[in-house]
């Protein structure tokens, strides 16, 4: 309902851009390293995704999958075995041209088991990778994966002989990288030998902050032309009413979860679930931490997902209903439980709201405060935990509600069926058919309660166009920017 | 001898030795002086007579017998010996007030009846009652030397080592001291170690003088010997310094 | 003098390796697994396991710590366990930041607090003298993050004299953006630091102000400033050099929230990413660093002290 | 015509307690006066008066005149021009009275320099026979106040007093900290310099007996009054009022304990 | 006359935010997690300081948060001033080895960032307002350990030691006697000084998520929070600002005072 995607789709006048203009962009996160196999992090893939590295295919900003370095692909009748044929005239920063080895290379990368990819366990088992020509991979799975293309998409194609990456770059994007302050900067500038259509501008600096007023600051005093990722709403009056800027409301995929243990009583019973989920009151709470922008979700997929539907109405907000539920349930007078939050925004404050929302229906809930650290051993590694607030940034990932062993149990075995259906259906139209199944169950069964979408708004001068602004998997495409 | 210092040597950790070979003792009743330039280590022989340093060789006696070691068995021996130091200033607490001064040693000795004693002892130094409730700061010099000497006499000591007592104080007020000193002695039979330069005060007190020049003994006998015909060159300068009134 | 420097050097190398135990024993003490911050949520068990083979914390402790401590004596930092990049050079280039910042902070605040101490301390009794010890009591009073972002709302975002924050991704080649950009911060540090500064120095003062050799020197026909500048300078030197000292150390880490309110590349915000990480090297490399520098402040400070002042030059007074 | 006179000087507190009460007294060039009363009776702040160098929060009024020009009301260059030069000042308490972080040749040479205007070789020489006026061996010049005997220090600071050759030397209590040997052999020096140089004196002391050794002329001070003044064998002899008396009666008790010692 | 006002000052200062704090335990306007308002109000008669984002009672959390900065100040500088009292007066007392080696320690923990502490202290006893004082409090242990070992040492010099200890006078009686009186009143304005330091370094721990848990909120949290929208409502960014000031303006002040007339040495003339 929200994103006008004018700052992406549309490039206004080109006539007043400047082909060498350099593009200052601000930004909270900071990349760790250059390696997004390496724990490079968000921050590495926002600057490098289709800037600097570029995969076989590539996410759009509005969430397609289409070809970049393979031309074509086949797919055998089995769906186990994918070719691959590569693009022509594709040669790394380094100089070297593209190679089906190169390619192979870059897949086993993110497979190996040293690596840090997020991605990594989306991944399916993958038999064999063969080379038979300089132009040609082959890929052998050994279940069929409907979303195999869709995952080859964050995978970065790299110089096999580059080495060791975490500080310097070997990609084939339409910029190469020209300096990197840690703490503070990352510059990139135009590759002159670009394959396809040279980038719009002459370079792309981003700046790096850790607080979100001094990025609004830089913003507003033309240090930086564009903000990727606005956090504070209560910021953008002072660019909503100025002519100098534009506010664009995108599409993220990160979503707020209150998360339950489904294991352990009392959220071994939906109809506590169903009752918590039913007592709060998601869109004040939307409302309060993002004023106007952001998304009610009833479930775990967000609209630019291809199985979303509309479940905002599943257990909607409903005093009444939720504490006959939990008189249903057997807790009349309510129960009290611990909520395991993460010490950073926005948690503690849900946590606020939550406690004061579910006092309303007898339920006490004590607060324990946690660092990320601890919230990784105690509820993702040993799941000792009643309920937990986190958020989910990734796209398609419903998925982890076909696995009873992720850290909320969630074991349904018909969705667990369904999931696993999907992955290996024959078409799309299957998979998005046995996905929205499963979607509408989990939310029957408020396995968690997903209390809103994230929004996605960039802020940018107006002399600044082409920009993209939905940050699907936080990439941020630069090289079509216009800056007159 | 009621105090006896034999044989003894001392050096600081950190320097040179201060005292050598220094023997002396004082029997009860009398009154010892000790006299000498600055850093000819009086004030040091003090404090090993009052058992706050060990010498380094020979031993200090106290009733004829080895200064005792251990907080019980001292107590006897800090009974019996009583301190009065120089600076009047230093040596009260600014922050306690009079009659928790003079009541210290009272109560670390183990006496019960504080607040006679107390008042005795301000009284027999010619200080006003009502003296008990102030403050140091709220003396004079020469008081404030009072109230030293009633804090050392409370507990009613049989030996009384005053070092320097009355050189800090203008010529009037050294006279009451000296007087009240001298009273003491007379009222209570109290043995008196006065360490000094001043030989007015030491002519005044005592009865036998020990002249240290450098850390050893030069000369020692009754006060008037040894200011009368002082056989050391050292005395004899000392002697010769003291102005005279026309 | 020599032999004083040979022993306090030494208790200055033999306090840097106590440090070094110390510190990371702390940090071993601390609860949490450094491998988790190097992997996301849908990492497996393997990817866990293999992340802490990788950085070495499946090891034993003294073998971590004789690693360690190898790596040291060749001067390096060991890689950092969350971007698997040396933490050396990181540090070397943020304290590209922090040293200017820190030192031209200090130096600013001296130069303030001198003389308002110095009135303060010299019209003890008139409204000015007042004044003065009330704002810098005020000056305590205020967090340093509040009193940057009113400098950022003047300065920056209203008179748009100064930039609002970051620094020039090329650093000090471009000196004259470098400079602007440590203007605020600089001012910021220097206010906070000059408040407490003041109080000292007034105090010092008022000490030297009553002294006899002032007196004496005033008695034979110095001029007030005169003497002053000849006796009471360095006299009121002794004790405020040793409050510098601290003051200069605690600044040095203690700008981390001025760091994150000016987007500055300095050690303190590194230090913080890397405690939230629980990136064991990035922290022991930091600490050690800025440990090292305290340290060497301190060891200034005393030698300073004993340099201005004779009296201290007996034995090794701390 | 006087070098220093003092009339009706009165030194007050900031609340209106009287320090100093009426206090009027002269010396001429080249005399010698001495001031005595004992501890607390504002000895120490009449010469501090004198020299227009009251601590802060007192105040003086009445009139000194020092060499013919008044101090009280007298703004600080035409002060600085006075002292040092007209009148200097030794204080009581040698330890603190020298700055202690600095050499004391250097302290000597303060005063030198500033008023003698002696740079370098001129300079090192004037406080080489400075030192040696106050029978001060040459190695002291290098010494920190710390490092060298109390009466050192004071000898020190009489050669800075000295030094610029006042036509008025105040001595506070200058030998007070000192012991009697010592005292006995800085009392002389000043005797002796004194003389040399014709200057006047002005000693402040709380010890007749001392007071006897410099001077013959004394003012008795009791609470900031003087209550007696005269040649000091006739107050010996004749004490007339209950304080001086008291005073003279104390001494006299010291003098003669020692007498029958001797 | 000058330090009487002064005083007075402080402690209206003072007891005008533990009047706060005091309050705030029987009664708020709001209960704490009361999120009825709407977001961001303007100052009402309802909501007399208007309310925050989620619509809780700006007033109800400046009172809590009063008795948080007031708790913080008092249990760190009561820590503080035990452990660092106690290192620093066994440093006074130790011999020159053991004096050196205290010494040492000290001078790295100061080296070592009131941060790293926090961590490790909420790392063990999980985030709390305790934890946060127990940090903080010893991070200024080392501090006043420092101070407390220089005032120690010029006390033990002083004749009434001396003195003392030629009565018989154990060194526990002489420590709460005479060493104890006479370094007060110097670590009184320290320690105040250190109780305002105490409540400013809890706002950037809690900035960093480690102060107290939610709903309970300082004052240097509701900082954080209001800094995003201090320019749609800047009351939210200025209140908790301003009673910090006058909370550590006030201690100060009062702590000064409080010398100067239980100080028997200052009292009355020289
Ligand atoms: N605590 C100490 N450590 C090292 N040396 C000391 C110590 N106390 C005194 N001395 C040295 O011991 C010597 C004797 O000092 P002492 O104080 O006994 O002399 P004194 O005769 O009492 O002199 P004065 O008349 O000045 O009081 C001096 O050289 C002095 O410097
Ligand atoms: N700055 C001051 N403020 C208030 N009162 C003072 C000040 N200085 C001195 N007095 C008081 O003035 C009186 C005279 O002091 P002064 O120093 O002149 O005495 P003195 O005769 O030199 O004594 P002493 O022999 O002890 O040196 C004393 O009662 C003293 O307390
Ligand atoms: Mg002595
Ligand atoms: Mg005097
Ligand atoms: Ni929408």
């Amino acid at each position: 309902a929200c994103g006008s995607n004018s700052g992406g789709a549309s490039p206004s006048s080109s006539a007043a851009a400047d082909a060498n203009a350099v593009v200052q962009v601000g930004s909270l996160y900071e990349p760790q390293n250059l390696d997004n196999t390496a724990g490079g992090g968000q921050g590495i893939t926002e600057a490098f995704n289709g800037n600097v590295y570029e995969g076989l295919f590539r996410l759009t900003d509005d969430g397609k999958v289409e070809p970049l370095l393979a031309t074509a692909n086949t797919v055998s009748a089995d769906g186990l075995t994918y070719t691959f044929t590569l693009r022509d005239g594709v040669k790394f920063h380094s100089g070297k041209a593209l190679t089906s080895a190169d390619v192979k290379y870059s897949i086993e990368k993110v497979l190996a088991p040293d690596s840090k990819s997020a991605r990594k366990s989306s991944f399916p088992e993958i038999k064999s990778i063969a080379t038979p020509d300089p132009k040609t991979v082959t890929v052998t799975l050994a279940t069929r994966s409907i979303s195999f293309i869709y995952n080859l998409s964050y995978v970065w194609i790299v110089n096999d002989q580059a080495g060791n990456l975490s500080a310097k770059e070997d990609g084939t994007g339409p910029y190469t990288l020209d300096g990197w302050k840690r703490g503070s900067s990352l510059t990139l500038k135009k590759n002159p030998s670009y394959w396809g259509t040279a980038a719009t501008n002459g370079g792309v600096v981003f700046h790096y902050f850790t607080d979100g007023s001094a990025l609004d600051n830089a913003l507003l005093t033309n240090a930086v032309d564009v903000v990727t990722s606005e956090q504070n709403p209560d910021a953008l009056a002072q660019f909503t009413d100025n002519p100098a800027y534009k506010v664009n409301d995108g599409h993220s995929t990160t979503k707020l979860l209150l998360a339950f243990n489904d294991r352990v009583a009392p959220f071994n019973d939906v109809k506590v679930r169903k009752a918590v989920s039913s007592a709060i009151d998601d869109k004040k709470l939307l409302q309060s931490i993002w004023g106007d922008h952001g998304e009610l979700i009833g479930s775990m997929v967000p609209p630019t997902d291809p199985w979303h539907t509309d479940l905002t109405g599943v257990n909607a907000y409903d005093v009444a209903g939720a504490k006959a539920l939990l008189a249903e349930a057997g807790h009349p007078n309510g129960f009290t439980f611990t909520l395991d939050t993460p010490n950073y925004d926005p948690h503690p404050t849900v946590a606020a709201f939550v406690k004061s929302e579910l006092a309303k229906v007898g339920i006490t809930v004590n607060i324990n405060v946690i660092t990320p650290d601890q919230w990784y051993t105690k509820v993702y590694q040993n799941k000792d935990f009643t309920a937990t607030l986190q958020e989910h940034v990734n796209d398609r990932d419903v998925v982890w509600y076909g696995d009873p062993n992720f850290y909320w149990g969630y074991d349904n075995p018909q969705v667990t069926a369904w999931i696993k259906q999907a992955e290996q259906a024959g078409s799309e139209a299957e998979q998005t058919e046995l996905l929205k199944k499963a979607d509408q169950q989990i939310a029957a069964d408020a396995a968690s309660d997903w209390l809103y979408l994230y929004p996605q708004i960039v802020v940018a001068s107006t002399k600044l166009s082409g920009y993209p602004v939905n940050g699907l998997n936080s990439q941020f495409y630069a090289y079509g920017i216009h800056k007159g | 001898m009621i105090l006896e210092a034999r044989d003894v040597g001392f050096r600081y950790p950190s320097g040179a030795p201060v005292l050598d070979g220094v023997s002396f003792g004082v029997t009860p009743g009398r009154s010892v002086a000790l006299v000498g330039e600055s850093a000819a280590g009086k004030t040091t022989l003090l404090r090993l007579l009052l058992g706050l340093r060990r010498p380094t060789s020979g031993s200090v006696l106290f009733q004829d017998a080895p200064l005792p070691t251990g907080h019980r068995a001292a107590r006897d021996f800090r009974r019996h010996v009583q301190t009065v130091f120089q600076d009047p200033y230093s040596s009260l607490d600014p922050r306690q007030k009079v009659s928790r001064i003079v009541a210290e040693p009272l109560r670390a000795l183990g006496f019960t009846d504080h607040a006679p004693r107390v008042s005795a002892a301000l009284s027999a130094v010619g200080l006003p009652v009502d003296a008990a409730d102030r403050y140091p700061h709220e003396f004079s010099g020469g008081q404030r030397q009072r109230i030293a000497i009633a804090r050392a006499i409370a507990v009613e000591p049989t030996v009384l080592l005053a070092d320097e007592p009355v050189s800090a104080l203008d010529v009037t007020t050294k006279v009451r001291i000296i007087d009240l000193l001298a009273e003491l002695r007379a009222t209570r039979g109290l043995t008196l170690v006065l360490v000094s330069h001043d030989l007015a005060a030491v002519a005044s007190l005592c009865d036998e003088t020990v002249v240290l020049e450098r850390g050893r003994v030069v000369e020692q006998g009754p006060t008037g010997a040894v200011l009368g015909s002082p056989q050391d060159a050292y005395t004899r300068r000392l002697i010769a310094s003291i102005p005279r009134l026309p | 003098m020599t032999r004083y420097l040979v022993r306090r050097a030494a208790l200055l190398v033999g306090t840097l390796l106590l440090a070094s135990v110390v510190l990371f024993l702390i940090l071993r003490l601390l609860p949490g697994d450094p491998a988790n911050a190097l992997l996301s949520v849908g990492a497996t068990p393997d990817q866990v396991a293999a992340a802490r083979h990788q950085i070495g914390t499946d090891r034993p402790l003294p073998a971590q710590f004789g690693h360690w401590l190898s790596q040291l004596a060749t001067l390096h930092f060991g890689d950092s366990f969350v971007s698997s990049l040396p933490v050396g050079p990181e540090i070397v280039s943020r304290l590209s930041v922090t040293v200017p910042l820190t030192l031209s902070a200090f130096v600013l605040a001296v130069v303030v607090a001198v003389p308002v101490g110095f009135l303060a301390a010299h019209r003890a009794h008139t409204w000015y003298g007042a004044l003065a010890g009330l704002v810098s009591q005020l000056g305590i009073a205020v967090p340093a993050f509040w009193l940057g972002l009113l400098l950022v709302w003047v300065f920056a975002l209203n008179l748009r004299v100064l930039p609002a924050g970051g620094f020039p991704p090329d650093g000090w080649s471009s000196f004259p953006d470098a400079f602007r950009a440590l203007v605020l911060p600089v001012v910021t540090v220097a206010l906070v630091m000059a408040a407490s500064l003041i109080r000292y120095v007034r105090s010092a003062t008022l000490d030297v102000l009553g002294s006899d050799h002032l007196r004496t020197a005033r008695a034979l026909g110095s001029s007030f400033a005169g003497a002053m500048w000849r006796h009471g300078v360095r006299n009121a030197a002794v004790p405020v050099v040793s409050v510098l000292g601290i003051e200069l150390a605690t600044t040095f880490l203690g700008a981390v929230v001025i760091e994150s309110v000016f987007a500055l590349p300095g050690l303190g915000s590194m230090l913080v990413r890397g405690i939230a990480q629980h990136d064991y090297p990035v922290i022991q490399g930091v600490l050690f660093v800025s440990t090292f520098a305290v340290l060497v402040v301190g060891f200034l400070a005393d030698v300073a002290q004993r340099f201005i002042d004779p009296r201290l030059r007996g034995g090794l007074v701390r | 015509m006087s070098l220093l006179t003092v009339s009706d000087l009165t030194v007050s507190t900031a609340d209106g307690r009287t320090l100093v009460d009426g206090l009027s007294f002269s010396i001429a060039k080249g005399h010698r006066l001495g001031l005595i009363g004992e501890s607390g009776s504002g000895k120490s702040l009449t010469a501090l008066a004198v020299t227009g160098l009251l601590p802060p929060g007192l105040r003086a009024s009445g009139t000194v005149l020092l060499d013919g020009t008044p101090v009280i009301g007298a703004n600080e260059r035409s002060l600085n021009r006075l002292r040092g030069r007209v009148a200097a000042v030794v204080f009581q308490e040698p330890s603190t009275a020298l700055d202690p972080l600095m050499r004391l040749g250097n302290q000597v040479a303060e005063p030198l320099r500033r008023h003698q205007g002696l740079r370098g070789a001129a300079l090192r020489a004037a406080v080489a026979s400075a030192l040696e006026e106050v029978a001060l061996p040459a190695r002291v010049a290098h010494a920190y106040p710390h490092e060298v005997s109390g009466g050192q220090r004071q000898r020190a600071a009489i050669a800075m007093a000295l030094a610029c050759r006042p036509a008025l030397l105040i001595a506070d209590e200058p030998t007070t900290a000192l012991d009697v040997t010592v005292q006995a052999e800085v009392l002389a020096l000043l005797d002796r310099l004194v003389a040399a140089h014709d200057m006047a004196l002005l000693f402040v002391s709380h010890d007749l007996a001392v007071v006897g050794k410099v001077t013959d002329e004394v003012v008795v001070l009791s609470s900031g009054r003087a209550v007696r003044t005269g040649p000091l064998r006739a107050i010996l002899a004749d004490p007339q009022d209950d304080y001086t008396a008291a005073l003279v009666a104390s001494a006299r008790r010291l003098d003669e304990a020692l007498g029958g010692a001797l | 006359m000058r330090r009487r006002v002064f005083l007075i000052a402080g402690i209206v200062l003072v007891a005008l935010v533990v009047g706060i704090a005091l309050v705030s335990l029987f009664w708020t306007p709001f209960p704490a997690a009361d999120t009825t308002g709407g977001r961001l109000e303007g100052p009402g008669a309802h909501h007399l300081l208007g309310t925050d984002k989620l619509g809780r009672d700006l007033l109800t959390r400046l009172m809590i948060g009063a008795r948080i900065a007031v708790a913080v100040g008092l249990g760190a500088v009561a820590l503080g001033a035990v452990v660092g009292g106690v290192a620093g007066l066994l440093a006074g007392f130790a011999n020159r080895w053991l004096d050196d080696t205290l010494a040492a320690l000290l001078d790295i923990l100061i080296a070592f960032p009131t941060l790293l502490l926090a961590m490790l202290v909420v790392a063990a006893r999980g985030a709390s307002l305790g934890s946060a004082i127990v940090a903080i409090g010893l991070a200024m242990s080392a501090i006043v350990a420092r101070l407390t070992r220089v005032l120690v040492k010029r006390v033990l010099a002083m004749d009434y030691v001396t003195l003392a200890r030629t009565s018989g006078v154990s060194w526990p009686r002489i420590v709460t006697a005479h060493v104890l009186p006479n370094i007060w009143p110097t670590m009184a304005v320290n320690l105040a000084l250190q109780f305002g330091l105490a409540v400013l370094a809890e706002a950037s721990l809690s900035y960093l998520g480690l102060g107290p848990p939610p709903p309970n909120a300082s004052w240097g949290r509701l900082l954080q929070e209001a800094q995003s929208t201090v320019l749609t409502a800047p009351i939210g960014a200025i209140a908790p600002g301003v009673l910090l000031v006058v909370l550590v303006v006030g201690v100060n002040l009062l702590a000064d005072g409080l010398r100067d007339v239980a100080d028997p040495t200052r009292r009355g003339h020289r």
